[in-house]
């Protein structure tokens, strides 16, 4: 299986606090990855540096072989890599369906030209992007009106339109960034669902997720970060035993210990250091 | 129906396209008022054409001539037959097509840029003096003061502006008097101190302000308050009682005026001025002699024509002998500007504008 | 129906107040249309009727004046329609549109005049300064947010009057005139009624292209720029060059303005291009309804004919035409007639089935 | 030189006076509010009234009659400023922004010729005439009254500063321009900090427009309108919604004047600030003093 | 008396429906958990109660009073604070700043230095961001300080909607530790929580929303033995 995303020694900092300090990973084909790990470990800057959001203090950021270090977001996006955002950012004021079609803008057969004179060519790409739209709507199963202002959707249902969107871009890499946060239970087993569904579309999945019964379900790979470090990688079985995940994010399962989650807390104040 | 041949009977309509809002509506009033004043005097006697009286029709322009455009529709539309407006230049150009193309003529009292009769309309008549007549007087007038050296400062409007590139082009060609500042300011703010303070330190024997009196009185007073000792000169457009309140009665003492004789200035028009005052409780500002001028010349020439019809009312302009208006006998160009500006000194005497020097 | 409709969103507003402030400059208005009566205003025929009357007006009423006064209307649906590309679909608040209207008009007026060429022969000339005119503001303001873009195209729109005011090619204080007036192979236009349908036909063009622009893929890249920078960033779109394609189009429309408004008054001068012409055509666009073509037209043609209905009162105009704004705005806060988000459904409801279909799909895809 | 310093300064602080009403209702709701300029215009005309209802005054009661007439037309604007922004602004505040905006301009024009329909188009003179003698020091003059007025000016700014820096209600007015909902549900009365920011900002105006008529001597309905935009400019320039930087700005576009026409001539002044303006923008996106928004995603 | 009691509420958002009917109240010193799907109208019930939504009929009370047509100031100074979803920091204001107008209406700025003092006991990790811009903080962060604000109010009544949002599994049993530890100070909690599981483990009583209307209700326990919570809710 072919590598889609290789992240190599990834530094940010922001003043004093080292958001990413020396992360790498790679993630493949047909493969859902999950990055796990204390709040303000640093997942969600990575991420920002991978789309563009941030540029990155030094590192690289290959995707399929090509270097894509440092380039404006749409250049990335344009690359081949698509996302979803951990407070959402959909287009509040459109419909849902013209938010799906910004996925497209990319794809889109027709110039101004043909918009002013309405060529064939402009109706035929019209309507395949309104297809398509519905198409990506049904595939992530939502089921709210598709012709009113996303603003006035639930969150859960915004949530799920957000993905959308970033499908309907095609790539061969998804980032979702807690696309679980706000979705209940048996949401979330539709959410898992999901992914798999994805994943079978050809394109790596990577994730950032607090839920873990969500995480040890779906992902094949989990990356653990803490202070912007890795510090582990590898099966949920693996992740689940191994004891400095347990220390630093886990806690031990159910009954949680007063005393325990202090010292989590504690640990991620050196994080600001 | 918007036919603009004109009624045979009934009220005769004379449009004045003047501003009466934006910063040039306190002129477009005073203007308002003198026509109005020769209206009903007129009427008052009769009217003319056997009995038929005179109404105004005033519209505003704003200075804008996109406005003044719709105005002169407007007033072409409600039947009028002749106009006595015009201010601003720019305002007043595309207005003259219009007029011309339905015939009617235009005695324009306030407007001189020399673009009003380059554009050579067979219907427009300036009966104020134009810029390059008044720049004359001025430069005429420097020279007997014996200046050396000038400022002229205009108000970036192209009355203004006229005026001082014409008084500038004369001083640059006679040479004698060098023409030490050439700036402008923008109307309608309070604080010219940057200016002053240009003029301060190149300390010409005279400054010239071309454009209105809100202005005027402000640079005079900042001049004086800097410590300005020169001469002061300003044009026409600030000949005006408030010119004197603005600057301050101190400060105003001894400024020289550019400008046609005044009612104030000529024998035997007092009596206008009080009947003026009492009729729109205000004095006449800037140009009420010249609207009130241009209705008495309006009727007149109708009167000889006998006649409407624009055609002739035209041709009894072109015509037209011995009139007198304030500024003296009226005698047209080729141009159909007046032969002489008739332009003479006012100066500022005891907080009040009176003759210098009538330049002959 | 429409007026209750508009307090029921006050009431909402209030109630998430938060939606007010951070929301965008975009009208928005929940649900959809349904009445008979919104439906006709949906509808596409609605143009053409608009158009007709447009051009039938002249036989009712064609004194000297309302001509002149729908010509006017005319070009300042033009210029309504450009300011909407850039502000109402792209969101870049704009204060210094009559820059654009301004190198247009001078651009038309210079050449034609110097070269006695019919103005129409100056429109390819006219195109490429506008386009430059819209790159050159464009470019400094790429980064700007809202308000800093207002104040920085207020300062152009104020330099260019400024610099056309003291230029001599411009001719300065007293601007161009006796500018030759439209014809095309010897048919002269220029007679009023023959003008006005220039106008009307000139006009009814450009409004409707930048209708057309703004349901395309362009025009929803505009939206989304509008909405949320960094999300349209996200799908790929280049915000910038986005950004700079609504300046330019917005510059060519208002360019297109100029030229007729040179024409039509066969005059250009500074006094034209003031910053309250600015301020007129931004009321238009969002009077009318920021982002919605047709209200936009309409909004275009209330604030022409306002001033001249007002023009009996005289000194009191602008006194009643303000106090005209605020009511009209305090009670149609969306504009006259607002933007929908609104599509049909295309009957995809969130059914079972549909979800099961959705699956099913899934697989295949 | 120092002259034109002075010269700068001295614009600059009415300017920034202006300017502060201006960056405060901008920093509170996100409004440009036009109008502004027209209530300093009001102000100057409330003063007009007032002064001449006193009937004549000795020259040596003048500064004090002004003292008194300020303190009224600052208390009758800033009452203004608060009518205004009910009648006009409150209604829309669940809308498009641009959409007070336009009602604002409404409102100016309301103000501007519902004065010229009182007291006519035409200037009037102001009855209290500030006597203008002073001192010239470093071969530039330096009137008395413009040293008392700068004072004034200055005084009211730095109360204002203070007041917003130190108070609670300076910081519910940042949070209310941040995030109107989540202020209410810090218990922020947004109604009431919005009208006491609408009642300071018109007073300062107002202060602006008498202590105007009475240096400059003349006012008349259209004086607010430029003066409006500049101190919309300085705002800006100095970052706008933050008062430190509108009186910066204020006082930099002053001096960006002064040198302007002393260098390229009065008329390139405004063509000269505007582009210095520009530059500054394009370097400081959100002016001098403008807060960084670090946008998260 | 009843801290809180919703009778018969109905909310519309312009033509849409989001309340269709909600009964519930909150006894004082309870903590009560809302669980429901998205959109049912968890979030749209605690908006009315802090009166920034109004309802369209219905009645609102809280401590006995009326407060349906209350304006948001006045339920807050009564004592009734709500943690918003989405968090709403903020973003330009530091830490620090955000916590004080946590305090808005508490007159005594010792007062509220203490009380920042106790947060940051209770959140170390705000501590260390004291200075950073809040809109700066990451999610889990920004959740903490929304938390830690309304803490500063020393409300009578605390809602917290969706507090476990984007918190890593440790602080959630923080947060929880420290909703149960206000709570045991006398304030009455209502807890909207998607993270069911977490939630039941310290709630008195619970309802469950659907589509604008409470239809389940029974205490803690109750629920979590319920099948079609646990089902739909929590999972096996
Ligand atoms: N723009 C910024 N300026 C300053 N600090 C920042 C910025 N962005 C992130 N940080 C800091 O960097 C650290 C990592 O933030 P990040 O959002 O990546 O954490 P995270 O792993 O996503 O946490 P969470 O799970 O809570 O979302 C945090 O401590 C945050 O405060
Ligand atoms: N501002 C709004 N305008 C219109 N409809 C809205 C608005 N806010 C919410 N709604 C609608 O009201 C219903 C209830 O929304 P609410 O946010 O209360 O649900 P929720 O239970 O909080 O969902 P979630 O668990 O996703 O937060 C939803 O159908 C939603 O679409
Ligand atoms: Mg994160
Ligand atoms: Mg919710």
């Amino acid at each position: 299986m072919t590598t889609i995303l290789d992240v190599q020694d990834l530094y940010i900092s922001f003043g004093g606090i080292k958001a990413v300090d020396g992360l790498s990973f790679s993630a493949n084909e047909n493969e859902i990855i999950s990055v796990i790990g204390p709040n303000g470990a640093g997942k969600t800057s990575a991420f920002n540096c991978v789309t563009g959001f941030y540029k990155p203090t030094s590192g690289k950021i290959f995707l399929q072989g090509k270097d894509i270090t440092g380039l404006r977001p749409a250049s990335i996006a344009a690359a081949g890599v698509t996302r979803t955002f951990q407070n959402l950012r959909l287009f509040p004021d459109l419909t849902v369906l013209d938010n799906v079609r910004a996925g497209m803008h990319l794809y889109g057969g027709q110039n101004f030209l043909d918009a002013i004179f309405h060529t064939p060519r402009f109706k035929h790409s019209e309507s395949f992007m309104t297809a398509e739209a519905h198409r990506w709507l049904d595939f992530v199963g939502f089921a709210g009106a598709r012709g009113i202002p996303v603003r006035n959707l639930a969150y859960g249902q915004q949530r799920q339109v957000e993905i959308a969107r970033a499908l309907a871009r095609k790539t061969k890499l998804v980032l979702l960034d807690e696309p679980g946060a706000g979705l209940n239970h048996s949401e979330k087993q539709e959410l898992l669902q999901l992914c798999r569904k994805i994943r079978d579309l050809g394109t790596a999945v990577v994730l950032i997720e607090h839920d873990m019964g969500l995480v040890m379900e779906v992902s094949e790979r989990i990356i653990v970060m803490n202070f912007g470090k890795e510090i582990a990688d590898g099966t949920p079985a693996e992740i689940k035993v191994n004891p400095d995940v347990i220390e630093a994010y886990l806690g031990k399962e159910d009954d949680p210990d007063p005393a325990e989650p202090s010292a989590g807390v504690h640990d991620s104040k050196e994080s600001g250091l | 129906g918007g036919s603009s041949t004109p009624a045979a009977t009934g009220p005769i309509k004379i449009a004045m396209v003047v501003p009466l809002s934006g910063s040039s509506a306190p002129s477009g009033l005073t203007m308002k008022n003198g026509a109005q004043m020769a209206v009903d005097e007129i009427n008052a006697k009769g009217g003319i054409l056997g009995g038929r009286k005179l109404e105004m029709d005033v519209q505003d322009s704003a200075c804008d001539p996109g406005q003044a455009v719709s105005a002169a529709n407007k007033a072409v539309s409600n039947g009028d037959v002749i106009s006595v407006g015009g201010y601003c230049s720019s305002a007043t150009l595309p207005t003259l097509s219009i007029f011309n193309s339905k015939n009617i003529p235009m005695i324009i009292p306030a407007a001189d840029s020399q673009d009003l009769p380059n554009a050579k309309l067979p219907n427009a008549f300036l009966i104020n003096g134009t810029g390059v007549q008044q720049s004359a007087a001025a430069v005429a007038f420097m020279k007997k003061e014996g200046m050396k050296s000038v400022a002229l400062v205009d108000d970036n409007t192209s009355y203004s502006k006229d005026i001082t590139t014409e008084t500038n082009k004369e001083l640059n060609a006679d040479g004698s008097i060098k023409v030490l500042v050439n700036t402008s300011v923008t109307a309608g703010e309070q604080d010219y101190s940057s200016v002053v303070n240009t003029i301060k330190t190149a300390n010409p024997d005279m400054v010239y302000w071309t454009a209105y009196y809100q202005e005027g009185g402000l640079i005079i007073n900042q001049l004086r308050t800097a410590g300005y000792t020169g001469k002061i000169m300003v044009a026409d457009g600030s000949v005006d009682a408030s010119l004197i309140k603005i600057a301050g009665s101190a400060d105003a003492e001894g400024v020289f005026a550019t400008s046609p004789p005044t009612p104030a200035t000529l024998p035997g028009a007092k009596d206008w001025v009080a009947n003026y005052t009492k009729k729109f409780n205000a004095a006449p500002g800037p140009y009420s002699t010249q609207s009130y001028d241009a209705v008495r010349l309006a009727a007149q020439a109708i009167t000889n024509a006998k006649t409407t019809d624009g055609v002739k009312v035209i041709n009894a302009l072109k015509t037209i002998k011995g009139f007198k208006l304030f500024t003296g006998v009226l005698q047209f160009n080729s141009e159909q500007t007046l032969k002489s500006g008739g332009f003479v000194v006012l100066v500022v005497k005891n907080g009040k504008f009176v003759l210098k020097d009538s330049l002959q | 129906m429409a007026k209750s409709k508009s307090k029921s969103e006050r009431v909402n507003d209030n109630a998430e107040l938060s939606d007010n402030v951070d929301a965008s400059m975009a009208p928005r208005l929940i649900g959809k249309p349904q009445s008979r009566l919104s439906a006709l205003f949906e509808s596409k025929r609605l143009g053409w009727a608009a158009l007709a009357i447009a051009l039938i007006l002249p036989f009712i009423i064609a004194t000297p004046y309302t001509l002149n006064v729908m010509t006017n209307a005319a070009i300042f649906v033009l210029l309504a329609a450009g300011l909407n590309i850039v502000v109402g679909y792209c969101g870049l608040l704009d204060l210094g549109y009559v820059a654009f209207m301004a190198v247009g008009a001078y651009t038309a007026g210079i050449i034609a005049k110097s070269f006695e060429l019919p103005l129409f022969f100056t429109i390819p000339a006219v195109l490429i300064m506008t386009v430059l005119a819209g790159l050159i503001i464009g470019t400094p303001t790429l980064r700007l947010r809202s308000d800093y873009l207002a104040i920085v195209t207020l300062g152009f729109g104020e330099m260019i009057r400024l610099t056309a005011n003291n230029l001599a090619i411009t001719g300065g204080t007293g601007g161009i005139y006796g500018i030759p007036g439209l014809q095309v192979f010897g048919i002269e236009l220029q007679d009023p009624v023959r003008f006005y349908y220039v106008c009307v036909a000139i006009v009814s063009v450009f409004v409707l292209a930048a209708a057309r622009l703004g349901k395309s893929r362009l025009g929803r890249a505009w939206r989304f720029v509008r909405e949320d920078e960094d999300a349209a960033e996200a799908m790929g779109i280049h915000t910038y060059k986005v950004k700079l394609m609504a300046y330019i189009f917005g510059a060519f429309w208002g360019g297109m303005g100029g030229v007729l408004f040179a024409a039509h008054l066969s005059a250009v001068s500074p006094h034209s291009f003031v910053f309250l012409q600015s301020a007129l055509v931004l009321m238009a666009v969002v009077l009318g309804g920021m982002g919605n073509m047709r209200g936009v037209v309409l909004g275009a043609i209330a604030i022409t004919l306002l001033p001249e209905m007002l023009r009996n009162f005289s000194d009191y105009r602008y006194l009643v035409f303000g106090i005209l704004l605020v009511v009209v705005m305090v009670f149609r806060p969306q504009g006259l007639w607002p933007s929908r988000a609104y599509e049909p459904e295309r009957g995809f409801e969130g059914t079972k089935r549909s979800r099961a279909r959705a699956a099913a799909k899934g697989q295949t895809s | 030189m120092v002259q034109l310093l002075w010269n700068g300064l001295f614009v600059g602080s009415f300017y920034a006076l202006v300017a502060l009403g201006y960056t405060m209702v901008y920093g509170i709701i996100k409004l440009l509010n036009f109008a502004h300029g027209d209530v300093y215009m009001l102000g100057a005309f409330i003063g007009f009234v007032a002064l001449s209802g006193l009937g004549a005054i000795p020259g040596s009661l003048s500064l004090v009659a002004l003292a008194i007439v300020m303190l009224i037309s600052m208390t009758l604007t800033g009452f203004a400023g608060v009518l205004i922004e009910r009648v006009a602004y409150r209604p829309l505040r669940g809308s498009p922004r641009l959409a007070v905006l336009i009602t604002a301009v409404g409102v100016s024009f309301a103000l501007e010729y519902g004065v010229s329909a009182i007291f006519g188009p035409n200037p009037r003179v102001f009855p209290v005439r500030l006597s203008n003698e002073g001192a010239t020091m470093f071969g530039a003059r330096f009137s008395f009254a413009q040293i008392a007025l700068m004072v004034i000016a200055l005084l009211l700014m730095f109360g204002l500063d203070t007041y917003v820096r130190r108070t609670s209600t300076g910081r519910a007015m940042r949070a209310i321009a941040l995030d109107p909902k989540a202020s209410l549900l810090m218990g922020i009365n947004v109604n009431s900090v919005i009208t006491r920011t609408f009642f300071i900002g018109s007073a300062l105006a107002g202060a602006a427009g008498v202590m105007a008529g009475a240096y400059y001597g003349n006012i008349n309905f259209l004086m607010g309108f430029i003066i409006g935009l500049k101190a919309f400019t300085a705002a800006v320039i100095g970052g706008i919604g933050n008062i430190r930087g509108a009186m910066l700005g204020g006082l930099l576009l002053g001096l960006l004047e002064a040198f302007g026409s002393q260098w390229f001539g009065g008329q390139w002044r405004d063509v000269f600030s505007f582009a210095v303006l520009i530059l500054i923008l394009t370097l400081r996106p959100t002016g001098i003093l403008g807060g960084r928004v670090t946008e998260r995603v | 008396m009843a801290m809180v009691e919703f009778q018969d509420v109905e909310v519309f958002y312009g033509k849409v429906q989001a309340l269709r009917g909600i009964n519930l109240t909150v006894e004082e010193g309870e903590i009560v958990s809302l669980l429901g799907n998205n959109g049912a109208g968890k979030t749209t019930t605690l908006s009315t109660a802090s009166a920034i939504v109004r309802a369209h009929s219905g009645r609102v009370s809280y401590l006995g009073k009326d407060i349906t047509k209350a304006n948001p100031w006045d339920v807050v100074k009564a004592g009734l604070t709500h943690v918003p979803e989405g968090r709403r920091i903020f973003s330009t204001l530091s830490v620090l700043e955000n916590l004080q107008l946590g305090g808005y209406l508490v007159k005594d700025h010792r007062t509220v230095a203490k009380r920042i003092a106790r947060v940051y006991e209770l959140l170390p990790l705000l501590a260390q961001r004291r200075a950073q811009q809040g809109g700066t903080l990451s999610g889990g962060e920004q959740q903490m300080l929304a938390i830690g604000r309304a803490l500063i109010a020393a409300p009578k009544m605390l809602m917290l909607d969706e507090p476990s949002m984007g918190l890593a599994p440790l602080i959630v049993a923080q947060v929880m530790e420290v909703v149960k530890e206000v709570n045991e100070q006398g304030t009455s909690v209502l807890l909207v929580e998607q993270n069911a599981r977490a939630a039941l483990r310290i709630t008195h009583r619970g309802y469950v929303l659907e589509n604008g209307m409470t239809t389940i209700t029974g205490t803690g326990k109750e629920l979590s033995a319920d099948s079609r919570i646990v089902d739909a809710y929590m999972g096996a």
